[in-house]
């Protein structure tokens, strides 16, 4: 067991530092990205594809880079330091993992490499409204012919989207994965809206659209979206991990600077324990991060549903813990979306939601609590 | 000892009760319901219709319009209204600064200003905050000099929550920098309109604007609208912040909100124990601060607050955000959603920006660990 | 709605407080207390049966003085607050509240004469080994005839009891109410034992014990033994009270005095901050149960029971709270036997888990959760 | 970065295990597991065993019994002894005075104490604390005057672990009262036979003895046993605290007994959603403390602990009470039992006791105060 990055696993870090951290060093380029649609920095997005990020987890067959999860994590946690807006971990993580995952080899090359390219963004349009989270589709139904119809929420990025995938509960039963793109998705009804952290996601209604099944066409497909979802789960909670880094820093610099009654806030012991307890939280969840991405690594489809549910869980506890208590020691101006910690603990409070948050996770692990004794994280033979 | 009310307490509150429901406009009341922003119009319009009835300032002298009520009433007056989704007075006009005036203004400032007050026919804002005066407020460094019958004020105040829709502003200033910190304050009462002064809005993380910065640059006052005498404000917010805490507790608000979390979320809840048990949990803590308001009330003498009411506006805040974060949790997906298809999926949607919203509120009005300093030092003498 | 005590109820709490605060004023007299059988003073007892205490809910037709269960609920706060060992609770709330409830006139006079004199201490043998708590018997059956046969548990001050109350499994369904007392008493198995706070209970073992039936033969009474178990936790939460109390005013004595880096503690905002948290903890408390005590008065059941499971919900929650944060903050001697305050911990424990614990009252609250909107206290008309 | 243990780990982590439950005495591993007192042979035998197989003292420079291990395989081999009910080694002399004689000590001292340390053939006891000198060790009052050869020792020590099974006793001492708080302290080894040494038990609320006061009386003590030069005690100190809290974190201990909840209480669990949810908590937290612990240990260097580390004690302790706490909430109404009817009632009865005693395992070595400490200044920078 090893926690610690190869040479070529820092450069990664490094470059990546150096292009999105630079982009979104200074609070203001953040709000400017967000303002106006699309939500995010075209420009930016472009390189990121240059420097291969966007192709890193497909292989070099789909036009990928053929990098593995600690890659990919490496850049959700650079991208979560600065809360960038670009559509990662929507487009490359989740609707691209499906395509790799389901995808037939023509598929995947033409869908993952104008990914990878930077050409188009792709969107997975899956949760439906008023459902919690699950891996099925229900409302939104293929017909035998694959013509969609119904309605997704909650689709990150759907609205700027180049391709969609589409869940769709089949007449045979199951859950299929369809692509919706050129002039059939010209005739989907996308309204794009924001989210609230400064985000974009769709409300996007099919009415008997024309659609290509995903994959072999009839497949019930609902285990491999549950699959992505998981791997999702985990990159998610390394983009959580770095917001918080980011908030304790603040936290952190802001004790110690803000004066108060005639001296600085780290006078105040009340206040430096409670910074205390959240570098307690940080750490525990960074072990956490690191131990579910390398599980993803590991590969055994079991372990990693449990990862994942056990990675959720504390990052949704560590979120609030440190995202409500970032707000509070910076008082007034935590609020404020002039400063930035405040849209920090805003987006952690969507990460949280987006694939279930602890409660959920916590029903998921009550399933299986009786099938062990105790949890052995060195026991992965 | 005696749970139930009298006979006459009962009445009373019915009749509360039915003039909330009857004489406040449904359109306001369903927009408090649904935890929508209100307007200024709705604010004054609902303000003006408790006043007709006599409701809108009972705490203050009978000769203002108080009503002479025991703290019970005053607290069946306060539950009844937000069971009813009645917005509560406005808090600059009926909690701050009418008081203050009732207690510390002169005669013509009390004939000018506070059936004024009452009506919201002047829309107060608070001048206190400053951007390095949040918690330590006696260090404020807004001055106002004396230049013949004028003050002429200088600086910034911040966190005016509402002050788009300010009249006047009742602030303090500095107008003895020469002595001891708190000495040095008086408290102005400030016109909105005057030239000089600027509201810039702060936009917050829910989207919203409803606190500013005030700007004064060479604001001209007329020494007349000095509440007492100079150098006493320290001693007139001290007064407004006490009153503050009292009524701070949204206890019957955060009721509602749970009341119809349950009821929207019925679904979830009958297939959640983890979230119900949260809810039961939730409704039991919020009865232990009601029933602590209406002991704290009873124990509440000669205007001075109980110093135990530092508890309400602690664990008040605490539970108001608690209910609002299970809100979000009941939401679920649709956090992430567009709010279309329903007024639930709507009420899901706006549960975030609610959520965020509110994590003011253990930071404005004095912060919570202003209030654990109080309790620890005041109380237990720490 | 008024939360005060009139003169006289004023007047017992001094006069309680003269005789059992005075008794156990310093912690030695205490330990001396629990040190041998019967875990209490003999004598305090009989004083308190001269103030009329032991007699104070009962009908003065059965012998006692017919005050209401506010003034019991004073006596019991009192006992809390130094920790009296004596079986007020057990004894006169528990045991005699059965007697008072269920009992013919008979043996109300009887049975309830003896206690309130002081001449017969009562105990309820209600709890099962390896049984959660609830208000039926199961293991413990009584024949038509009325003989015993099976082992109770738990049963405070069982060994020195003088008079069982004992509930058992009836052949023809539901749970009975029985006496054992004299010579039947003598050929009973009775094992007492410590509880961890220095209090007393016993293993009680029948077998073909002979028994009167208390009140009607053959009657399922365990709407009754709810009730009274009601009664029982609402008084337990007057005592917890009392404990919480003792242990705030020590806390905040010992922040105040105890020097360590060269100043007293008080100087450490961290450890204030949670004194006032724990009074925070405690007032919370305080209107809850005094609101359960006047719940009780005013005599509907439902409300009884709802308000039983409240008040324990928050006893027990504050009660940990409380009872943990004085120890840490009191440091090494906050665990000796020596110094009170672990002992009072050690109590509040017990008290949680006699009826029921927070957990146990949440999942109460929880079948009843979806019969209303909101609680209103003050609609009780 | 890398999940699975090397094979040469792996086959490491497979000898460990087997030595430990084929070597180690079963009836002491059978206490262990039912949580109770060891009597001073059974902790003398079991460290024997250790010794025996050099697995008492593997972190001990190799010289005197040390193994070089990687940090990774003194944290399997610290799981695996507790996932076997094996008894740590008496920390007294494994991870405190050992590796401070290692350390500091003569090579007399070296010789004559390390090999009977490591053997537990000297029970050591730590005299540290005093009665106003808890969490501000420094402030100690016990003095060392020299005389002749030997140091007279006069003074109390408190909260001695152990302290009536204890041979030798290791003490801070005052040998000068001129100088700064902290310059004036020196590390003495004392022989616990000596005249005028008495130990004097406490109780504690669980009604054990497991803490003792040690009283020295014009106790002589020969000026070899100071390890160090005088004065320089301090450093000693701080260098023994620093390891104490490194192998502190009772992670294998506690999953132990949270497995066993679940086994003994599986009935409850099966019927009890909010406490199967507390244990999916606990376990999960539990997860998260042993990977940080596995993560921080990678990073120690040249003996220093990773300054994380203070993060194990803190959470370490929270959560080995809040299982003790989940147990004692199993029990329910068995918390009033007389524990007779089988070893799931006998474990119930003695969770409430083992509860109230670990409640000062976040005020012992360095309360969790001190470690927020530590965190705020020494990491945070606060």
């Amino acid at each position: 067991m090893d926690f610690s990055y190869d040479d070529e696993q820092t450069a990664l870090r490094d470059a990546t530092r150096g292009l999105v951290g630079k982009a979104y060093a200074d609070w203001e380029s953040r709000r400017r990205a967000v303002a106006d649609d699309p939500g995010f920095d075209e420009k930016l997005w472009t390189q990121m594809a240059e420097m291969g990020l966007l192709g890193l987890p497909f292989s070099e067959d789909d036009g990928g880079v053929g990098a593995g999860p600690v890659e990919v994590a490496i850049v959700c946690r650079e991208l979560g330091r600065v809360l960038a807006p670009e559509p990662y971990l929507g487009s490359v993580v989740y609707a691209g993992g499906l395509v790799a995952a389901v995808g037939t080899p023509e598929q995947r090359q033409e869908v993952l490499g104008g990914l990878a390219s930077g050409e188009s963004v792709l969107a997975f349009a899956h949760d439906e409204p008023g459902r919690r989270t699950s891996a099925s589709a229900h409302d939104v139904t293929a017909s035998a012919e694959g013509a969609l119809t119904g309605t997704k929420e909650g689709v990150l990025h759907g609205a700027r989207a180049d391709v969609l995938v589409v869940s769709a509960a089949l007449e045979g039963g199951g859950t299929g994965l369809f692509l919706v793109s050129g002039d059939a998705l010209a005739g989907v009804q996308r309204e794009g809206y924001s989210l609230p952290d400064g985000g974009r996601a769709a409300r996007v209604t099919f009415d008997g659209t024309a659609a290509t099944p995903l994959g072999e066409a009839g497949a019930d497909v609902t285990s491999s979206i549950a699959r992505v979802q998981d791997l999702t789960r985990i990159m998610a909670a390394n983009e959580a991990l770095g917001v918080m880094q980011t908030q304790l820093a603040a936290t952190v610099g802001y004790l110690k600077s803000r004066k108060q009654f005639g001296v600085t806030l780290n006078t105040f012991q009340a206040l430096t324990f409670r910074a205390a307890d959240m570098y307690t939280s940080q750490e525990l969840t960074h072990s956490l991060v690191d131990w579910a991405t390398m599980v993803v690594e590991a590969g055994d489809p079991d372990a990693l549903a449990d990862a994942a549910a056990r990675v959720s869980l504390q990052v949704s506890r560590a979120g609030r813990h440190i995202g409500q208590e970032t707000i509070q020691l910076h008082g007034g101006i935590g609020v404020t979306a002039e400063y930035n910690v405040g849209t920090f603990t805003s987006h952690l409070t969507v990460l949280d939601h987006l694939l279930g948050d602890g409660g959920h996770q916590l029903r998921a692990l009550d399933q299986r609590l009786t099938s062990y004794a105790a949890i052995d994280p060195l026991d992965v033979a | 000892m005696q749970l139930a009310l009298s006979e006459e307490d009962q009445k009373f509150r019915e009749e509360v009760r039915t003039y909330f429901t009857t004489e406040v406009p449904q359109d306001i009341r369903t927009a408090v319901e649904e935890g929508r922003e209100l307007s200024k119009d709705q604010i004054v319009e609902s303000m003006r219709a408790l006043n007709r009835g006599g409701l809108a300032v009972p705490h203050w002298p009978e000769e203002w319009g108080g009503r002479g009520w025991s703290e019970l009433r005053r607290h069946i007056w306060h539950e009844e209204m937000q069971a009813a989704c009645v917005p509560v007075p406005l808090a600059f006009n009926a909690s701050m600064i009418g008081p203050v005036i009732a207690q510390f203004g002169s005669q013509e400032q009390k004939e000018r200003f506070l059936p004024a007050t009452a009506n919201c026919d002047i829309f107060w804002s608070q001048g206190f905050s400053e951007p390095d005066a949040g918690s330590d407020l006696a260090s404020l460094r807004t001055t106002a000099v004396l230049d013949g019958d004028d003050y002429v004020v200088n600086g910034q105040k911040t966190w005016t929550t509402l002050g788009q829709y300010g009249d006047w502003i009742f602030t303090l200033v500095r107008t003895n920098p020469d002595v001891k910190k708190q000495a040095g304050i008086s408290m102005l009462l400030i016109d909105m309109r005057s030239e000089g002064l600027e509201v810039r809005p702060i936009e917050l993380i829910d989207g919203g604007h409803e606190v500013n910065e005030v700007w004064f640059d060479n604001v001209r006052v007329p020494a007349e609208n000095m509440v007492g005498e100079p150098g006493s404000g320290w001693t007139q917010a001290k007064f407004l912040l006490g009153n503050e805490r009292v009524g701070v507790a949204p206890v019957g608000a955060t009721k509602r909100v749970l009341a119809r979390a349950k009821e929207i979320g019925a679904e979830v809840l009958a297939d959640d124990p983890l979230l119900r048990a949260r809810v039961a949990e939730l409704e039991n803590e919020l009865l232990a601060l009601e029933l602590t308001a209406l002991r704290v009330a009873a124990h509440s003498a000669g205007g001075e607050p109980h110093p135990a009411s530092s508890v309400l506006k602690l664990r008040g805040t605490e539970l108001q955000q608690a209910v609002s974060e299970l809100v979000v949790d009941l939401a679920g997906p649709a956090v992430l959603g567009s709010g279309d298809g329903g007024d639930d999926l709507d009420w899901y949607r706006r549960s975030t920006p609610i959520y965020l919203n509110l994590r003011k509120a253990s930071i404005y009005g004095g912060s919570n660990e202003v209030q654990r300093q109080i309790i620890s030092r005041g109380i237990l003498g720490l």
